[in-house]
């Protein structure tokens, strides 16, 4: 059956307003609304997506055009999915929010502004789509503990969508006249290069990549934690698919670099997701704030992702486009482990946690699965993407940008564990003791999709990679990935005699599986052990009776992090001198031209008709 | 049927209001009306005043755009006499005064008599004014203003010894030929309409005028006055002026410092009426630019929407620092958890300011934008077709910053002072927002509106 | 079906031969260990009689974490060894055994002895699983970089394949073909074993044996398995990198024991480094001998 | 500057202004003075304003005999090397010694260890009564002379029994028996001589 | 001399098998014996020249080990102040099962030097289960080698059960201690 995409737009919007209207009537109705909103468009999206029944035109919002392309879907499904597992988290925090009927609305805006982003074809409403999602999640922050985080996040996204605005007219004006999403491709000379770099500072504010990451820790730390987890798992690929359109479909740009055959363009782009990994991974590794640390891990992420693309070869692109839901899996269902544990110990400070997971131990497995996918250990889906996007750099052979990606991936295993081992393991602090208990089925349900997903994408990456196939094909890319039987097959050198190397993630799973039984069969055969309590530990001989002595979780990698201590302020203090010099400049002209004396405007006028004659009559 | 009554009855009104104290501010809610309705229904062709035609006499345009631009400054003239009448009774004869000289600078076609109604409205704005209790500003107003209608004059007297004509029509045909000698006259012109379109070096009475602005003052400068004077300019920039060489290289120089400095000022200030006050000035900078440059349509929608924006922000303000006493960011926080219906209309205006999309304010932004970067499109300013739209959109990304921080310290925060609006002002700033959002969505209909602005060949016509 | 059960048997046939050969390897370490101090040492199959006395103790357990920590350990190790290619012709998976599985899979392993380790409760356990972290962080980055340049070389990132490359002469071994990164992997080596210089994680003195603090009986026994069969991966790792792989089984014990020895020997000499200086230590002249070692032979094509 | 003289100048110091019972100069580095209880924080302070920065260490002899404490407070300067020590006697029934807190904050621990091996009570310190070393103590403080360890130790800690069977082993007469009268005699003298 | 004519193989019974996995247990547990690294006292200062070239520890199975958790064998060295033994007793209870005791020196038999005084103890037996003794007053490290061998002999001998017996008549030992520390887990100002 055939539904224009418009519909679901229009959908998700009237879905909105009616959360909106009943949000006011009673706070929780209003948020479930948002949960069957998302989920309808969810579905609706991914069964028409799949069975070709989505189309473009448009009945109502006649000013834009649509258009389905496959990377559209792969995104529009991807965020609507992340949209919809948190939104089961909306009705337990709607209690926190100041104007929670606004809240509901807004959650469903900023679905629909994404949905229309990925499909729009004609350039002016995709911007007017991201500009859309801009203002709506933008009042979604302050609702949360801090204020100044909306303005960060409205300086750095209006900055990165008015660039991408100045790109979609330099097209325009290269295409004569044209808005259509294919003139990217064609766009040439020097106007290409100003595209390309204008293009690449959107996705990178969107991404929060390296020069352009402020925003993120902020907001991601301060904003509610359902709207943290839906800004790292899915307003953030907003900026991967202008990253896709940037690097990928625009080709490559500038001169080709012979030692490496990468585009010198490509070649910065990769050099700035590779500080984008060092820095996030570095700024991670020392958060105490569980929620600072997921938003620097997933701008450590979003690096990999700008990576990936930045090979333009069929590898590390694949692995790019893997990455994106790897990661969104992943992060989303970190974020809402934190969210469920904030929700009840009422922090995430991991130096007031500890031994939650004696509570919790559902959440904490979900949080296990969720940091075993984003450090890319074999049986989650992060694996895959990072074997390939290490396949697609090996191949080229750019050793500083693999050092980055390696050095992200084992940072990754630190950062990852920090607050697994100080927030959920470790001793049962007291005051713990009675508040927290484990979270609801209704959070439950969505994180344990999420840790299945992640399973499912880590063991069977066959659906996923004949998707970003038929994406390959869709861009007229000519990128293939090759699936013999479950095995994916990576980087072939061209040596004669040498086969490509193989990854069989199933193989991989089974065999950890066996281990697994194995150990097991050792553990059972054995006398069984007697079971203690946490606080009988060996203490060098002395009797310690509380919790807190017992209790590691304060400055957890405190001798890694006194090594690059002193560096860590730069980039913020870079952005706050330049918000500095705006307002002095402005307090400048004031003083300057605003006294009390009309003189001011009589020696302007004489200034100005000098030097009009200064050349003519004078 | 003829325009000239849109000038002749609210001079009458005003001659009998003085002599009738007491039924003055109802004939002046009666003028105003009439002054919106009529254009609907008046005929289209140009009216000669005393018999002599064109090239010698009086003649009052009616085009278009003068149709359009007296909708927009009628409207908004009456929505704020109407939302302020009640409090400032005694004012509505100056007030009558001013509708007939705004209404006279829209239509006249003859130069000397724009000067003629500069005088007449601009005397009204400073009597307006008054009502500020600030004196010394009020003069600082008064010296700027006939500083600036006097260099006005002065450039015209020069223009009309050289050229002979005073009607606007003829000027033009005149200028094309010898651009030359033009210059100067021009300047003077250019600085003497600067004063009042509030560009920057000109403008140091702003601060003092809309900074401490009441409910009337506020909302009549800085949206009725701005539009007017706007698109009048405009009108001049955009058929009479002749910019090329030193003059257009002063005037782009005039225009970029105005909207960057703008941006730049309001960002530094933390008053609300500040913030305003100085986004407006930006604003007023942007739309000048966009007619010098030749982008006469959207031009005029862009002051239109940014005089409804306006009207709805500073009326809100001022009536918020009327009840709080002080307009400091701090102390106006949290006022809209109490009166969100207040709230979510100065929202919807700023967000249309900033040109964020559903509103009027993005359709406007980014057709004019457009227009910058069309194929065949040549700027009369130097420094190509690029600079200028950077330059707009960096302004734009400020402009956004300390919006942001305004709007979020006046919803999140939690406030202690309980405000009430009148129901009336209530309704009109509704009204103004759903206004907004119903023109930010139905861009077609608004493009066919600017479409019969322009000429086919693309050319705005101003006359 | 059949033929994966019989490549599942097979590889565990190997994790064995893992085990048997590293246990044997490392009493015999001990033995040549002590014979240097002119002492007697104690028997070669010392190793295997002290897992078996802590398979037979009682054990305490601090709750399912711990032991699921433990099981998920072993598991994982066990799974990784069952990848690793003896000689280039035996191995259980034929051309699966892929460079990155290994490198990834042993972090599941570590994974799991953290998580179990945090799980004990005891503080210094936690000490001791941020420092072998760290100190994985340190020793992997230039190991990686220098296996990268080999996997560049021979364009293919299977171990059998690298075997392969260095035994039928287009490449000689890599201790010579690559001798700057050959210095890099052993003093990475060094750190994956936890051997002496880098030994700050099982630092007995100062965190009493780090992760292990909690484990007794059969919990310590199966972590004992478990560091046994990572040894054996990484040295054989180690090997079939850098010394070429091996034809017969015999060339691979006798590579195998050399390299073990002789890392033994080395650590046994040395102190133990402070944990901020491990991490200087690898990222000061190892990563730069690596990139350059990586330079010369990718960009500059001069391998020896 | 050398020692001796620094010996005089401290004899000169203290003798003229305070009433000392007694001074012995031990060697060019040590001298004792007596002083009453009264003049011991004046004198204190006096000595750490000319130098005597430093309170090595504050103890109690028990002069059982006298039914006398006696307080020693050894004071050192680090510039003239002189350990000098002030000496006061305190009556042994009701030990009751203000504490010298507001002169030398360090003898916190000092006073509290006097109080719980000699039972000397320290007004002025605020947690002189706490205990410091000796967990879970159930006896008069340890070190008075009239404690008698031997007996505490009987008292609380069994002792293990030997039985004599060996006493005749492969034809050699077992010495066991005056072993165990030479122990008792010794035993007697140590008794005796402290009585 | 048992004859060697064929018998049909017995079942045993479930004690029996137990029996026969323990005696095999006693076989790996009597040559890996881990020493607690916790040195009581002054006889411990023996140990090192028994781990060095000329005894050799290592060559019995023992080496020290860091934490009672992984420790068979606790070596009481020298004398054992009230404050040390509650220490002691805390950790002995801490080691995993079976776990030994060996005293040396005279002080842990009959308080040696110390026996009259108020701090130390007088008869290490009374409060945790001793399985061998290694006389002298800092026995000779042959002594200690001795008292090792003699360890491993019990074990072989199935005679070194001290921890069965501290659990069967576990409430003397609680008694015992009670009466000399008045309180095993103390709780003070320096003890939160």
């Amino acid at each position: 059956m055939e539904l224009s995409i418009e519909i679901f737009i229009l959908a998700t919007l009237a879905f909105g307003l009616m959360a909106y209207v009943i949000g006011r009537l009673h706070k929780q109705l209003g948020s479930i609304m948002t949960i069957l909103g998302s989920l309808t468009i969810f579905g609706g999206i991914a069964y028409l997506g799949f069975t070709g029944g989505l189309t473009g035109e448009t009945a109502y919002l006649t000013f834009t055009q649509f258009e389905i392309s496959e990377f559209g879907l792969f995104f529009a499904i991807i965020v609507s999915f992340v949209f919809a597992m948190v939104s089961f988290f909306n009705p337990f925090f709607i209690k926190q929010y100041k104007y929670p009927a606004l809240y509901s609305m807004l959650f469903m805006f900023s679905l629909a502004g994404a949905i229309g982003v990925f499909f729009s074809s004609n350039l002016l409403y995709l911007f007017f789509f991201f500009e859309f999602v801009v203002w709506t999640s933008l009042f979604l922050i302050p609702m949360g503990r801090s204020k100044k985080a909306a303005s960060w996040y409205y300086g750095f996204s209006a900055a990165g969508s008015f660039m991408l605005l100045f790109a979609i007219l330099m097209i325009y004006n290269a295409n004569n006249g044209s808005f259509h999403i294919s003139g990217i491709g064609s766009v040439t000379g020097t106007t290409q290069i100003i595209v390309f770099i204008f293009m690449s500072g959107a996705a990178f504010t969107k991404l929060g990549a390296f020069p352009l990451h402020i925003w993120l820790p902020k907001v991601l730390t301060n904003a509610p934690d359902p709207v943290s987890a839906v800004f790292s798992g899915g307003l953030e690929k907003l900026g991967a698919f202008v990253a896709l359109l940037a690097i990928v479909n625009m080709g490559g740009i500038g001169f080709i670099i012979p030692s490496i055959d990468m585009y010198f363009g490509q070649m910065i782009i990769a050099t700035l997701g590779a500080l984008t990994i060092v820095f996030g991974t570095l700024m991670a590794i020392r958060q105490d704030d569980a929620k600072k640390l997921l938003a620097y891990s997933s701008m450590s992420n979003g690096g990999y992702i700008l990576v990936g693309f930045s090979m333009l070869t069929s590898q590390g692109v694949a692995g790019g486009l893997y990455h994106i839901v790897a990661h969104a899996i992943a992060s989303t269902a970190a974020f809402l482990a934190i969210a469920a544990v904030a929700r009840v110990a009422g922090t995430t400070k991991m130096k007031e946690l500890g031994g939650i997971i004696h509570k919790m131990p559902v959440t904490y497995m979900v949080y296990l699965i969720a940091i075993i996918s984003m450090a890319g250990i074999p049986p989650m889906g992060g694996f895959i993407s990072k074997w390939m996007i290490f396949q697609a750099v090996i191949d080229k052979g750019m050793i500083f940008i693999a050092i980055a990606t390696v050095f992200g991936s084992i940072g990754s295993f630190l950062y990852v564990f920090r607050p697994l081992a100080a927030l959920f393991l470790g001793q049962e602090l007291p005051q713990f003791k009675k508040t927290v208990k484990e979270a609801p089925f209704f959070m439950l349900l969505p994180m344990i999709i999420l840790s299945l997903l992640s399973v499912y994408t880590g063991v069977l990456p066959g659906v996923i990679i004949d998707f970003i196939n038929k994406i390959f094909v869709d861009m007229q890319l000519n990128y293939n990935i090759v699936m013999n039987g479950f095995a994916i097959e990576g980087y072939t050198s061209g040596i004669e005699g040498v086969g490509p190397s193989l990854l069989n993630p199933l193989l991989i799973a089974c065999v950890f599986g066996v281990g697994v039984f194995v150990a097991f069969l050792i553990f059972i055969v054995l006398k069984k052990s007697k079971k203690i309590d946490l606080m009988d530990t060996y203490t060098a001989g002395n009797f310690v009776y509380t919790e807190e002595h017992l209790h590691y979780s304060v400055d957890f990698y405190a001798p890694l992090e006194r090594l690059y201590e002193k560096y860590i302020h730069i980039m913020k203090n870079f952005y706050k001198s330049l918000a500095n010099k705006v307002r002095e400049f402005g307090a400048f002209m004031k003083y300057f031209f605003f006294t009390n004396k009309p003189e001011i405007t009589v020696f302007w006028i004489v200034a100005l008709m000098v030097f009009l004659l200064w050349g003519d009559v004078l | 049927m003829s325009a000239i009554l849109l000038i002749a009855v609210p001079l009458l009104a005003a001659f009998i209001s003085i002599l009738v104290k007491k039924v003055s501010p109802y004939l002046l809610l009666l003028v105003s009306l009439f002054a919106l309705v009529y254009p609907f229904f008046m005929d289209m062709s140009d009216v000669i005043i005393g018999g002599f035609d064109s090239p010698i006499g009086i003649n009052l345009v009616v085009n278009k755009f003068a149709l359009t631009s007296l909708i927009a400054v009628n409207g908004l003239f009456f929505l704020v006499v109407a939302v302020n009448i009640a409090q400032y009774k005694k004012l509505s004869s100056i007030l009558l005064v001013a509708l007939a000289g705004l209404n006279g600078l829209l239509l006249t076609g003859d130069l000397f008599n724009l000067f003629v109604f500069i005088e007449i409205s601009g005397i009204a704005a400073y009597l307006i004014t008054t009502t500020n209790k600030k004196p010394l500003q009020t003069f600082n107003y008064l010296v700027a203003g006939t500083v600036g209608s006097s260099l006005y004059l002065l450039g015209l007297i020069i223009l009309y010894n050289m050229s002979g004509t005073l009607n606007m029509a003829d000027m033009a045909t005149f200028v094309e030929g010898n651009g030359m000698y033009t210059l100067f006259p021009f300047l003077l012109m250019f600085i003497g309409l600067g004063v009042e379109a509030k560009l920057l070096p000109f403008n140091s009475w702003v601060k003092g005028i809309l900074g401490h602005s009441n409910n009337l003052s506020g909302a009549m400068i800085a949206s009725v006055y701005a539009t007017a004077i706007a698109l009048v300019f405009g009108k001049l920039l955009a058929g009479v002026f002749q910019i090329e060489g030193t003059l257009a290289l002063i005037i782009a120089l005039v225009l970029g410092i105005t909207i960057l400095a703008g941006e730049a000022m309001a960002y530094a200030s933390t008053k609300a009426r500040e913030i305003l006050l100085y986004s407006s000035i930006a604003q007023a900078g942007i739309v000048i630019l966009l007619f010098t440059v030749g982008l006469g349509a959207w031009a005029t929608f862009f002051a239109i929407a940014n005089g409804v924006s306006k009207f709805i922000l500073f009326g809100v303000v001022n009536r918020l620092t009327e009840e709080v006493g002080s307009d400091e960011m701090d102390q106006l926080k949290g006022s809209f958890v109490n009166n969100k219906l207040i709230g979510v209309s100065f929202t919807v205006a700023a967000l249309s300011i900033l040109g964020l999309p559903l509103f009027f304010g993005f359709v406007v932004k980014m057709n004019s934008l457009i227009g910058f970067f069309e194929p065949d499109f040549v700027s009369n300013l130097p420094g190509g077709n690029f600079i200028f739209p950077i330059i707009i959109l960096v302004a734009s990304v400020i402009e956004g910053v300390y919006f942001v921080k305004l709007l979020t310290k006046l919803w999140y925060k939690d406030s202690d002072v309980k405000v009430n609006f009148t129901p009336l002002f209530k309704y009109v700033v509704v009204v103004l927002a759903v206004a907004l959002i119903v023109f930010g969505l139905f861009q077609g209909e608004v493009e066919e509106l600017v479409a019969s602005l322009i000429n086919p060949g693309g050319v705005f016509i101003w006359n | 079906m059949i033929e994966i059960l019989m490549n599942i048997g097979f590889g565990l046939g190997v994790a064995t031969f893992g085990f048997v050969l590293q246990t044997a390897m490392g009493g015999i370490n001990r033995k040549i260990a002590a014979r240097l101090q002119k002492r007697r040492g104690p028997k070669w199959y010392q190793e295997f009689i002290d897992i078996f006395k802590l398979l037979s103790k009682r054990a305490t357990s601090h709750g399912w974490i711990f032991d699921f920590g433990v099981i998920m350990a072993l598991g994982g190790i066990i799974g990784t060894a069952m990848f690793m290619p003896i000689t280039s012709s035996i191995v259980a998976f034929e051309g699966y055994d892929n460079f990155f599985i290994f490198v990834y899979l042993i972090a599941v392993g570590m994974l799991g002895m953290a998580m179990s380790a945090s799980g004990s409760g005891n503080p210094l356990a936690s000490i001791g699983v941020m420092r072998a972290l760290t100190t994985m962080l340190a020793y992997e980055v230039p190991f990686m970089v220098v296996v990268m340049t080999i996997i560049k070389l021979t364009g293919t990132s299977s171990l059998t394949g690298i075997a392969v490359a260095q035994q039928t002469g287009d490449f000689n071994w890599f201790m010579i073909a690559l001798p700057l990164g050959f210095i890099v992997a052993v003093m990475s080596l060094m750190g994956m074993l936890g051997k002496k210089p880098f030994e700050t994680y099982i630092a007995p003195a100062e965190i009493a044996s780090g992760p292990m603090v909690e484990y007794g009986g059969k919990q310590l026994g199966m972590l004992f398995i478990m560091h046994e069969i990572t040894i054996f991966i990484e040295v054989s790792l180690f090997v079939h990198l850098f010394l070429g792989g091996a034809e017969t089984i015999i060339m691979f014990l006798i590579k195998y024991f050399i390299v073990y020895a002789v890392l033994n020997l080395v650590s046994n000499v040395l102190g133990r480094f402070k944990i901020d200086q491990v991490v200087t230590f690898f990222f000061k002249w190892p990563l730069f001998f690596a990139v350059v070692q990586a330079m010369i032979a990718i960009h500059l094509g001069w391998v020896i | 500057m050398n020692s001796t003289n620094n010996v005089d100048f401290l004899k000169s110091l203290v003798e003229e202004k305070y009433k000392v019972n007694k001074t012995e100069v031990i060697d060019q580095y040590q001298i004792s003075f007596e002083v009453e209880q009264v003049e011991v924080h004046r004198l204190l302070s006096e000595l750490k304003l000319e130098g005597w920065k430093q309170l090595s260490y504050l103890s109690a002899i028990d002069w059982i005999d006298e039914n006398e404490f006696e307080m020693v407070y050894i004071v050192f300067n680090w510039d003239r090397p002189v350990h000098v020590q002030i000496r006061t006697r305190i009556d042994r029934d009701k030990p009751v010694m203000n504490s010298i807190m507001p002169i030398f904050e360090g003898c916190k621990y000092y006073e509290r260890e006097a109080h719980e091996m000699f039972g000397i009570k320290f007004p002025g310190n605020p947690d002189h009564e706490k205990q410091l070393v000796l967990e879970e103590w159930d006896d008069m403080p340890p070190l008075r002379k009239d404690f008698d360890p031997q007996a505490y130790s009987d008292r609380k800690f069994p002792v293990r029994e030997y039985n004599n069977d060996f006493v005749e082993l492969n034809g050699k007469k077992s010495k066991q028996k005056d072993r165990l009268k030479r122990a008792e005699r010794i035993e007697q003298v140590g008794k005796r001589g402290n009585k | 001399m048992e004859s060697t004519k064929y018998t049909q193989p017995v079942a045993l019974s479930k004690k029996q098998v137990d029996r026969k996995w323990w005696e095999i247990g006693d076989f790996f547990r009597r040559n890996s014996l881990w020493m607690l690294m916790y040195c009581t006292g002054c006889c411990a200062i023996e140990l090192p020249p028994a781990m060095t070239s000329a005894y050799d520890m290592e060559r019995l199975g023992m080496g020290p080990m860091a934490t009672p958790r992984q420790a068979d064998v606790l070596l009481v060295t020298g004398y054992l102040s009230l404050k040390t033994l509650r220490r002691l007793i805390y950790t002995y209870e801490q080691m995993s099962e079976p776990k030994y005791v060996v005293g040396f020196g005279s002080c842990t038999i009959n308080g040696g030097i110390y026996h009259d005084s108020h701090a130390v103890i007088n008869q290490l037996d009374q409060y945790i289960p001793v399985d061998s003794y290694v006389a002298g007053c800092m026995p000779n490290t042959e002594a200690v080698m001795n008292g090792f061998v003699d360890l491993i002999e019990l074990i072989k001998n199935k005679k070194a059960n001290g921890w069965k017996n501290y659990h069967t008549n576990n409430a003397w030992y609680k008694k015992n201690q009670i009466d000399a520390l008045g309180e095993v887990r103390i709780k003070d100002e320096f003890h939160q």
